[in-house]
């Protein structure tokens, strides 16, 4: 093997920072050895086998991005594999984020699966690579890695969109998300075509030293190409007018899958977003601010109202993760570090509460994970105080009331507005974050009302009996102090009332939905209260953006 | 905004060299035919063939820019493995009688995607071609014809291309490993027949539940 | 800011209610229904004394002649934030946290409920959490935090033990203010960028902001101001915001009310004045006649409509709108007697709608209802409870002798000082006053009982009991508000001083000197 | 040795605009995932005669890696729609609107 | 004992908390006696200070004894009121005949209100009234005076509707208050307009330091202004033309509370603040001739009204604001010693008309209206020769002092030089016709005549006969007719060596018109006065000693007092309730609505954008196509337009 490679003439051998890439191949490997070993074995390999080492895959990830972030402090940060991938704070900060939400998702996968008794290693493996393929996009350096990386997190999302075989949404939703998907990248890839011919490279900092030298008086090409990547970017962030595949697909796909695609998906499109917009195409920020401000605005109201009139919850928070997107763009069109540096706070945040909210879905779901209708949450405090006090700690956190996470990343993305002096954005922003209010507020109204009567229209004047707040989960089992679960204790269930209206059918929370729960519960909170971490993460990650 | 500098279609003249126009004339109208007929045909397995002559004329397009190599890959792997995919999956489904183009159930769709294509067009020609740069830019990948004088006797575009396929872009094709195990995974996935297990309930957001409560007329006491 | 090393009184008073909430909801429920009750009162009990306490040996030590912030403790929370764990007490927040460490517990024992006493119990201790939290912060970003904070227990405590349409009122209140804080928090992050592009420091610290904010164009200081009032203005209902209280207080059940009314109105007219005047003090001068406006408006609009009232609990939500109307005629007249009588009448007006709100909600105990229909001769069986409520009308109409009376005077005498005329009309609010408050009582406790009316129970032991202190703070105030006025004058004067020194312009002077009258711009 | 690279580039614009209308108006899927094929062969020209034009070999490398990805995703495109159409046959795109509002 | 002043408001004071906490255990009798000892222990009190006054000269009489600091220095306004009380001639004269009239009602009060449930809660209240008047006569500065000002009216809304259980006492208390506040707003202003103007609050003499002290100083129209406020201030607590209904109602409350408050005390109040700021008022002829047009037209109104009515009480209550009036025309005039005297005189005999009406209605078992009483002569002697001794004086006959206090009055307001001052006093002397008039009218029907009380069958049994009051009621009843005999004395005119209101003259100064009236026209004036007087009762007694009904004497215009209480109804009552309700459904409607529109705004908005989600795969691409252009033409634009 050595006597090949000597052969090899020299100019050939490409020098490879192992360091840089080493997340992705820890979770492409694992994938490969469950393949390998599940194709080996003459009987199947249990769900359990396989879900461990997906996590095992992914905390070795988490940790080999957490020494490639401390490596990148130590050293900067360097361009590897001749100039394909970057190794910065801002990718090991992506590199950090997505092995966690593989952890937290191939966790809430494996209740789900077990659930469904589906068995074989298919789901885990697919997580595993769109999630290295997201992780490909985040430390792209090259727009040819970031088409790759694109397509490698989209395929993998359409076919996992199509996992439940049984329930014909699931079906339809993967072929929706397919369709779209595919236009969208032929777009993306034309707009990449576009920018090669006006600036000869489709290296990212080649881009930016091109654009710094000479001044160009007719870019046409060069903005044509600009704008279909942003159609391109649109799609996949989920911003209008590029989101009408959104509520479709989250409310088809699996719950597990949903969740992971909020997260991930976002992340990785975003990643890309942030990295080619603000880093190579920095200077035209005059161009391009004007048309993500409008997408921003356009996203954050029709997120906000829309998801005022839905009735099925996987859609409500399908038009949540719309406005969401809106406030993540808010951070994104200030063009500036702190604009950045809020983005990823964001995103970081945003991850959590979406895996955390679609954990939760999926076990209310039951089996078959059909029912997602708002009803089924009514009284959901009294038969699952735990579920609920979780449920209700994300959807306050997304709402931004203070001590959680969701507060601190609203105010990172409104310090960066208010920096590039876009106040009206700020308002907007903020008036879709109270109709947003309302209407996490409802659900959480409708799981502390009463399971039997109808909420308070029926109640007569007679002080209704109500709900003990749940408990909020605390990872460390250190309480509570502030969430809407009330504090925590052993004294959980209030009087039961004696006819709990529908059927209260066991709900059983599977143990690893339970572990994933609490962990992201955990992250929400303690850096609610403790958000210096966080933000100097953030903060290190934009500072090394510019290698 | 001074039109003068708005259009400079100075290519638009009629080159000299009069075989090459006559090759791309021939080879432009192969591949805008073939499109036309994919969108038009009613039958979907001439639709796929249309397919072929359309990535055929491109081929030959390749041919012209001194992709060899490229053009050769276009034909078998596309025109090869993917249209015969195509056909192949059209058999295996039936679908392949005569499908009605006129009546369109979704109204104003056809007029609005013939209207904004028509206008994305015109503004990627406006955009695109107005812009008059794209003068020779040092290299980043290599350059395809190190002796532009004599173009055959330069290193065959093959191995330039081998050549940056293994250097510059060797992480993006040790990357599309990942995308054909998802291909593979996802092909066994999708063809899984439905086993036991718990078949859904109908999804119960069909039936439109009256959630009164929690409705938000609440706002408005 | 030097940290008070003696003992860091301030974060403790957070700590302490918040601690005692977690153990109240701590409190095991295995043991039977009656012990439990019982220990979580006794918890309640404990949590808020212990803070009543902390809060009276902090105000011993509070040293008079020195306007500025006392017992100071900051550290940092969230550097890259630029948040810090920054507190400090002056004559301002004083007497307002002594006000909440009162009347809490006085809210607790007077406002029992049957259902589920330790969430109710739970919530409240972490309510006072949240508002000392607010009157002791200085840091802006701590501020929100704590305010908001307060949003979450009063919407469970509405929607928990709430009347009919209790959850839509919460709905409501909680929107409402919600709207509010989300322009508050713009206005907070703008202050702190502008901070930033002229310091190159990212903080939210007052002091600091102070500085550099004052000194900005006026234009940019009206937007700012705007921000920040728009949520001050849903918090202490004044008047276009005001609509969500009738509801929120006729739902909410007593204690509930007592701690809305009490409490977190002074949280909306304290931030106007800790915030507004010392960060856009040439904002408030310019808007200061449009504020003036509202409050009068807010005065006689109040009590006009508390008139068609007939229902107790909202005829008190517009008389409270009438109150805080002069507390804004106060803090805006921008002397220093007017702004002092508005913080005066801050904890005045605390005092006797807690003590109001606790009859009515004894009332309402006894007979089901607060409507003044179906009320009438309660004098003749309860004359414990109609002596009682009458020595609060009083103090609430401004009867010299009883605590409304000095606030009052004070506020207006101050703002016929700078705006004359703003004075005059709001000096016949006190009319219209008299006219609801009488009639009500009229209602209620005169003319001959029959029915129900003639067997209500007089107050028991422990109503007179949360009674008395409150009997005893109004006539106290009332007769000898010195050591109040004392404390408060000096930071207040320093707080006028300042705006002047940013606008230029004077306070109006008294006695033969003065040329023209009201020669505030 | 052949024309101004700006007629290949229109050709490529034209191509990309006739497989979108395609995608747009064809109710049947398989016709559509074919237009798509379309949009990402007038990439691959735009891309050689950008190529040929800069004589930088990225453009070719480019459309080396496309073919991939399109042959990727022409297998699980099918793939989805062999097992949608189990269910029910000779459905067109129109017939999958469970999911709406 | 000057520097102990505050004993005398404090001893009520401390009365009225004693019962206030143990009132209920003292019961029936002892509540009562307990509360006349306080009252006469400050009684004693204000004798001693008064002879320690009286042993002082010329301005040594003034002495400011300051009780503690109130409302402490207010930094940059220099704002500062200490609760200080003020001893000088003037309030020595008040505090004297305050707490006298008190006691003796007081001690009248254990003998009307026996048996009545809430015994002790009465003298709780009456006690708290006298500290308060106390407060409001001895106070150092205008804020004291309020202080005391808002605590006697809060006592007699309280007294007012002390039988709360009879609806009109109620409402009768509440309009009371009400119009009180309506006037307490003049007295604000005028607080905060002296204070701005003066930078001080407390009075000072004409010389000395408070802001009479800088009267001269101030401009003008700030003079007439403060003056004016005040005087509206005055005409809400002294029942004056506008603001006197109230006092009719008034006579809802127990008959000593009339007594006490309705005529002798707190209605006086108002006179007293007019006397007080007296340096700064006759510094403002404006203000001087509003005061006495205001005060000879209430008068002569009120005595019109007092003719015609039928209630014994009614006709009393108009009779104490027409002699109001009349003070208000001394206080226009300057003649401040008149109105002084007047006012003394006038708490006797209205006092004593007062308790002798209270024990006829006593006899009669609540019996109020003249025309079923009659004959009482033979059944309750003492009161009747009593009651006839207070109509003599009232009506002005020589030698009681009613004719020497009104004629003092007169004597000024013909004094005066210009020709409205000469319309007043002719105008002043109809009223006095007129008072004769009515007094005499009362006095026939109520005692002589025929029994026509036999006439009334109240519940089925004929009413038993009307019986004497016991003595403690009648005690007081002689004391004060001999006050109303002797009190003229007081104020003899001219030179008699004897006269102990002289001394009032170094608080009010010179500049009553009195003194160049010479000699002869004031006899030739009290002649005439005493000629008017005569008539007016010989033509009452003529009338009504035979004929009970005359409708032609009784029109409806005077029985409902001009129709007053109907115009204000009509211009403040029913359009302020129709205000607040009109208010009411506008906060509700319009400003909740707008905050509900815009929820309903949302959600519509909300459901509008749902429909764009169709659920057509094909219909998503043509919206990613609508961006996909919206972008491209974005950028083309740029690209062109650069």
């Amino acid at each position: 093997m050595t006597a090949l490679l000597a052969a090899t003439p020299a100019h050939l051998t490409v020098k490879i920072a192992y360091l840089s890439i080493l997340p992705m191949l820890a979770l492409l490997g694992g994938a490969l050895v469950i393949l390998v070993w599940s194709s080996l074995l003459r009987r199947p390999l249990e769900t359990v086998w396989i879900t461990s080492l997906t996590v095992l895959a992914a905390t070795a990830a988490l940790v080999l991005s957490l020494m490639q972030y401390f490596d990148v402090i130590h050293h900067g940060a360097h361009v590897a594999i001749d100039g394909a991938i970057v190794s910065d704070g801002f990718s090991a900060f992506v590199a950090v984020l997505v092995s966690a939400a593989v952890v937290v998702a191939a966790l809430v996968g494996d209740g789900w699966l077990q659930q469904e008794t589906i068995r074989g290693p298919e789901f885990h493996v697919l997580v595993l690579v769109s999630a290295s393929g997201a992780m490909v996009m985040g430390a792209a350096n090259d727009l040819i890695v970031v088409f790759l990386g694109l397509e490698i997190l989209s395929i993998a999302l359409y076919v996992l969109a199509a996992f439940n075989a049984r329930r014909r949404q699931s079906g339809e939703a993967a072929l929706k998300y397919f369709v779209l998907g595919g236009f969208s990248s032929a777009v993306f890839l034309y707009g990449i075509a576009l920018v090669y011919g006006s600036t000869g490279t489709t290296n990212l900092p080649q881009i930016a030293s091109y654009l710094a030298q000479n001044y160009v008086l007719h870019n046409g090409m060069l903005l044509a190409g600009l704008a279909l990547l942003l159609v391109g970017f649109g799609f996949k962030a989920a911003a209008v007018p590029f989101h009408l595949w959104t509520p479709d697909v989250y409310q088809g796909s699996p719950s597990p899958v949903t969740g992971f695609m909020a997260a991930v998906a976002k992340v990785g499109a975003f990643a890309a977003l942030l990295r080619v917009f603000v880093s190579s195409f920095g200077l035209l920020r005059a161009d391009w601010q004007p048309a993500v401000w409008v997408i921003a605005v356009a996203s954050l109201l029709l997120g906000a109202s829309v998801a005022l009139v839905q009735r099925d919850i996987k859609r409500m928070l399908a038009y949540s993760s719309i406005n969401h997107a809106g406030f993540i763009l808010l951070g994104l069109q200030a063009g500036s570090t702190k604009g950045v540096e809020g983005s990823l706070y964001y995103l970081f945040a945003y991850s959590f509460l979406a895996l955390g909210s679609f954990a939760v879905i999926s076990v209310v779901g039951g089996p078959g994970d059909g029912r997602h209708g708002l009803d089924r949450y009514r009284g959901l405090a009294r038969r699952q105080p735990w579920l609920a006090g979780a449920l209700a700690l994300f959807l306050v956190a997304q709402a931004g009331i203070p001590p959680t996470t969701g507060f601190w990343a609203k105010l990172e993305v409104l310090q960066a507005a208010a920096g590039a002096h876009s106040y009206a954005l700020a308002v907007i922003a903020m008036l879709s974050a109270v109709i947003a209010g309302f209407f996490y507020l409802r659900v959480v109204v409708l799981m502390y009302s009463p399971a039997g009567a109808t909420g308070d229209g029926a109640a007569t004047g007679t002080i209704v009996d109500t709900v003990e707040p749940a408990r909020a989960v605390g990872d460390e089992g250190e309480p509570v102090g502030v969430a809407p679960g009330g504090e925590a204790g052993s004294g959980a269930v209030a009087l039961l009332e004696a006819d709990t209206g529908e059927s209260a059918e066991p709900l059983v929370i599977p143990g690893t939905t339970g572990i994933a729960l609490a962990l992201c519960a955990g992250a929400t909170v303690v850096l609610g209260i403790y958000p210096a971490w966080l933000t100097d993460f953030a903060h290190q990650a934009t500072l090394l953006f510019h290698p | 905004m001074v039109p003068g500098a708005l259009f400079h279609f100075s290519w638009l003249k009629i080159p000299a060299n009069r075989i090459d126009f006559l090759t791309f004339v021939f080879s432009a109208a192969i591949v805008l035919v073939g499109a036309v007929n994919v969108v038009r045909q009613r039958n979907p397995v001439l639709a796929a063939l249309s397919l072929v002559m359309t990535l055929f004329g491109v081929a030959v397009l390749f041919v012209e820019q001194q992709a060899n190599f490229l053009a050769a890959v276009q034909i078998i792997v596309y025109a090869g493995a993917i249209v015969v995919l195509f056909l192949f999956v059209i058999m295996f489904l039936g679908v392949d009688r005569e499908e009605s183009i006129s009546e369109e159930p979704l109204r104003g769709q056809r007029f609005w995607a013939y209207l904004l294509m028509a206008l994305t067009f015109v503004g990627l020609l406006l955009a695109g071609l107005g812009s008059r740069f794209g003068s020779g830019v040092p290299s980043v990948a290599g350059t395809l014809n190190d002796n532009p004088a004599h173009p055959r006797s330069a290193t065959p575009d093959v191995v330039v291309l081998g050549k940056s396929v293994f250097t510059t872009y060797l992480f993006a094709f040790e990357i599309t490993s990942a995308l054909l195990v998802i291909a593979v995974v996802g092909a066994v996935v999708l063809a899984r027949r439905p086993g036991a297990g718990p078949l859904a309930e109908e999804d119960d957001d069909e039936v439109e539940v009256e959630v009164e409560t929690a409705e938000p007329e609440e706002v408005s006491t | 800011m030097p940290n008070d090393n003696v003992f860091p009184f301030l974060s403790m008073l957070i700590v302490i209610p918040a601690g005692f909430a977690l153990v109240a909801a701590a409190v095991p429920r295995t043991m039977g229904e009656r012990a439990q009750r019982v220990m979580v009162e006794v918890v309640g009990a404990a949590g808020m004394l212990s803070t009543l306490a902390l809060a009276v040996t902090m105000a011993i030590r509070f040293k008079l002649h020195d306007g500025g912030f006392q017992m100071t403790s900051s550290h940092q929370w969230a550097p890259s934030v630029g948040v810090s764990w920054h507190l400090g007490i002056d004559g301002i927040s004083l007497f307002l946290v002594l006000m909440t460490a009162v009347l809490f517990p006085l809210a607790l024992l007077g406002g029992r409920v049957k259902r589920n006493p330790q969430a109710h119990v739970a919530w409240l201790l972490l309510l006072e959490a949240g508002c000392l939290g607010s009157f002791v912060s200085l840091d802006l970003v701590l501020f929100f935090v704590f305010f908001e904070l307060t949003l979450v227990p009063v919407y469970f405590i509405i929607a928990g033990w709430g009347y009919a349409k209790r959850s839509q009122a919460a709905v409501k209140f909680f929107l409402y203010t919600f709207l509010g804080s989300a322009f508050l928090l713009i206005g907070i992050v703008a202050v702190a960028v502008i901070h930033q592009h002229q310091t190159g420091v990212l903080t939210f610290d007052l002091p600091a902001l102070e500085k550099t904010i004052a000194g900005t164009g006026t234009a940019t200081q009206i937007l700012l101001f705007l921000g920040f009032t728009a949520a001050f203005a849903v918090k202490a209902p004044i008047f276009p915001f005001h609509t969500w209280s009738p509801d929120a207080y006729a739902e909410s059940p007593t204690a509930g009310v007592v701690i809305l009314s009490a409490v977190m109105a002074k949280l909306g007219t304290y931030g106007i004045l800790r915030f507004d005047l010392g960060l856009f003090p040439r904002a408030t001068v310019d808007l200061a006649p449009y504020l003036l406006t509202l409050g009068v408006v807010g005065i006689l609009y109040g009590a006009v409509v508390a008139c068609a009232q007939r229902d107790l609990k909202r005829l008190m939500a517009y008389s409270s709108l009438a109150h805080i109307g002069f507390i804004v005629l106060g803090t805006f007249a921008l002397t220093t007697q007017g702004v002092s009588g508005g913080v005066l009448q801050m904890v005045n007006h605390g005092l006797v709608t807690a003590a109001l709100f606790l009859l009515i909600g004894w009332i309402y105990e006894r007979r089901r209802s607060s409507q003044t229909s179906e009320l009438r001769g309660l004098q003749r069986p309860a004359p414990v409870m109609a002596a009682a409520f009458t020595l609060a009308m009083l103090a609430s109409i401004g009867l010299p002798g009883l605590n409304g009376f000095v606030g009052e005077f004070l506020i207006l005498s101050g703002t016929f000082l700078s705006h004359r005329w703003w004075a005059v009309v709001a000096t016949f609010g006190v009319v219209v006053a008299a006219v609801y408050l009488l009639w009500a009582y009229q209602q209620v406790f005169h003319h001959q009982p029959e029915g129900e009316n003639a067997t209500t129970r007089d107050l028991s032991w422990r109503e007179g009991a949360v009674m008395v202190p409150l009997v005893l703070l109004i006539v106290f105030l009332g007769v000898y508000p010195k050591p109040v006025l004392d404390r408060i004058t000096p930071t207040i004067d320093q707080l006028v001083q300042s705006v002047d020194q940013a606008t230029g312009t004077t306070q109006p002077g008294t006695g033969p000197t003065t040329a023209a009258p009201g020669s505030r711009p | 040795m052949s024309v101004p690279y700006q007629w290949d580039i229109v050709l490529s614009m034209l191509l990309f605009s006739i497989g979108a209308v395609g995608v747009l108006v064809r109710r049947n899927i398989l016709v559509m995932f074919m237009c798509i094929e379309l949009m990402l062969n007038a990439a691959n020209l735009a891309f050689v005669s950008f190529a040929r034009h800069l004589n930088d070999v990225a453009g070719q490398a480019i459309v080396f890696f496309v073919l991939v990805v399109a042959a990727a995703e022409v297998v699980v495109g099918l793939g989805i729609v062999v097992a949608m159409f189990r269910r029910r046959r000779g459905a067109t795109a129109d017939d999958f609107h469970l999911m709406k509002g | 004992m000057l520097s102990h002043a505050y004993l005398i408001p404090l001893l009520p004071l401390a009365g009225f908390l004693v019962l206030a906490l143990f009132g209920r255990r003292i019961g029936e009798p002892w509540a009562g006696w307990l509360g006349t000892a306080t009252v006469a222990g400050s009684f004693v009190l204000s004798l001693v200070t008064y002879g320690a006054l009286l042993g002082r000269t010329g301005s040594g009489r003034e002495v400011t004894d300051v009780v503690y600091n109130w409302i402490p220095a207010i930094p940059h306004s220099g704002f500062q009121v200490s609760a200080s009380l003020l001893v000088d001639p003037l309030s020595m004269t008040m505090v004297l005949f305050v707490t006298g009239i008190s006691t003796l009602i007081h001690l009248y009060s254990i003998g009307y209100m026996d048996g009545d449930g809430d015994f002790p809660k009465f003298f709780l209240y009456l006690n708290l009234f006298v500290a308060s008047m106390l407060v409001l006569v001895l106070g150092g500065n205008l804020l004291m005076t309020f202080v005391g000002w808002e605590g006697v009216g809060v006592c007699s809304y309280w007294l007012i509707s002390f039988w709360f259980g009879r609806d009109s006492a109620a409402s009768a208390g509440k309009k009371a208050f009400l119009y009180n506040r309506v006037a307490d707003v003049g007295f604000l202003l005028a607080m905060f307009l002296v204070f701005e103007r003066t930078g001080t609050l407390s009075y000072g003499s004409a010389g000395g330091g408070g802001f009479l002290g800088q009267a001269a100083s101030l401009p003008p129209s700030t003079r007439t202004a403060v003056c004016l406020l005040l005087f509206l201030a005055a005409a809400g607590k002294s029942a004056q033309f506008p603001l006197f209904p109230w006092l009719a109602d008034a006579m809802e409350g127990p008959t000593p509370v009339s007594a006490l408050i309705h005529a002798a005390t707190m209605v006086t109040a108002g006179v007293y603040l007019m006397c007080r700021i007296g340096p700064l008022l006759s510094l403002s002829h404006t203000a001087q001739l509003v005061v006495s047009i205001v005060g000879v037209g209430t008068a002569f109104v009120a005595a019109s009204i007092g003719c015609a009515q039928q209630d014994i009480k009614k006709v009393l209550a108009y009779s104490t604001v027409s002699q109001l009036g009349y003070m208000f025309l001394a206080v226009g005039t300057g003649a401040y010693e008149a109105a002084i005297f007047l006012m003394v005189a006038h708490a006797f005999f209205k006092g004593l008309l007062f308790l002798g009406a209270g024990s006829v209605i006593h006899g009669l078992h609540d019996e109020q209206d003249l025309k079923r009483m009659g004959n009482l002569r033979r059944y309750m002697k003492l009161t009747f020769w009593t009651v006839s001794v207070g109509v003599v004086a009232i009506a002005g006959i020589p030698p009681l002092s009613g004719f020497f206090a009104k004629g003092d009055v007169l004597d000024n307001a013909f004094a005066g030089s210009l020709f409205p001052w000469k319309v007043m006093w002719a105008v002043g002397l109809a009223t006095a016709l007129l008072t004769a008039y009515y007094m005499t009218r009362l006095l026939v029907l109520a005692f002589l005549g025929d029994d026509r009380w036999k006439a009334v069958v109240d519940g089925g049994r004929a009413k038993k006969d009307p019986h004497e009051s016991p003595w403690v009621m009648t005690v007081p009843l002689v004391v004060l007719a001999v006050l109303a005999v002797v009190g003229g004395a007081l104020n003899l005119p001219g030179h008699l060596s004897f006269d102990p209101l002289r001394w009032l003259a170094p608080v009010f100064g010179p500049g009553a018109f009195e003194e160049h009236l010479s000699g002869s026209s004031q006899w030739v004036l009290g002649v005439v006065d005493a000629l008017v007087a005569l008539v007016g009762a010989g033509v009452a007694f003529r009338l009504w000693s035979r004929e009970t009904e005359r409708p032609a004497l009784e029109p409806a215009l005077l029985q409902r007092s001009w129709y007053l209480d109907e115009v204000t109804d009509a211009t403040l009552g029913r359009p302020g309730q129709a205000l607040a309700r009109m208010a009411a459904s506008f906060d509700t409607r319009v400003i909740d609505g707008a905050v509900t529109g815009v929820a309903r705004l949302t959600r519509g908005a909300g459901s509008g954008l749902r429909r764009v989600q169709t659920g057509y795969v094909r219909q998503y691409a043509l919206g990613i196509t609508v961006g996909l252009v919206v972008l491209v033409g974005y950028v083309t634009f740029l690209a062109v337009a650069r």
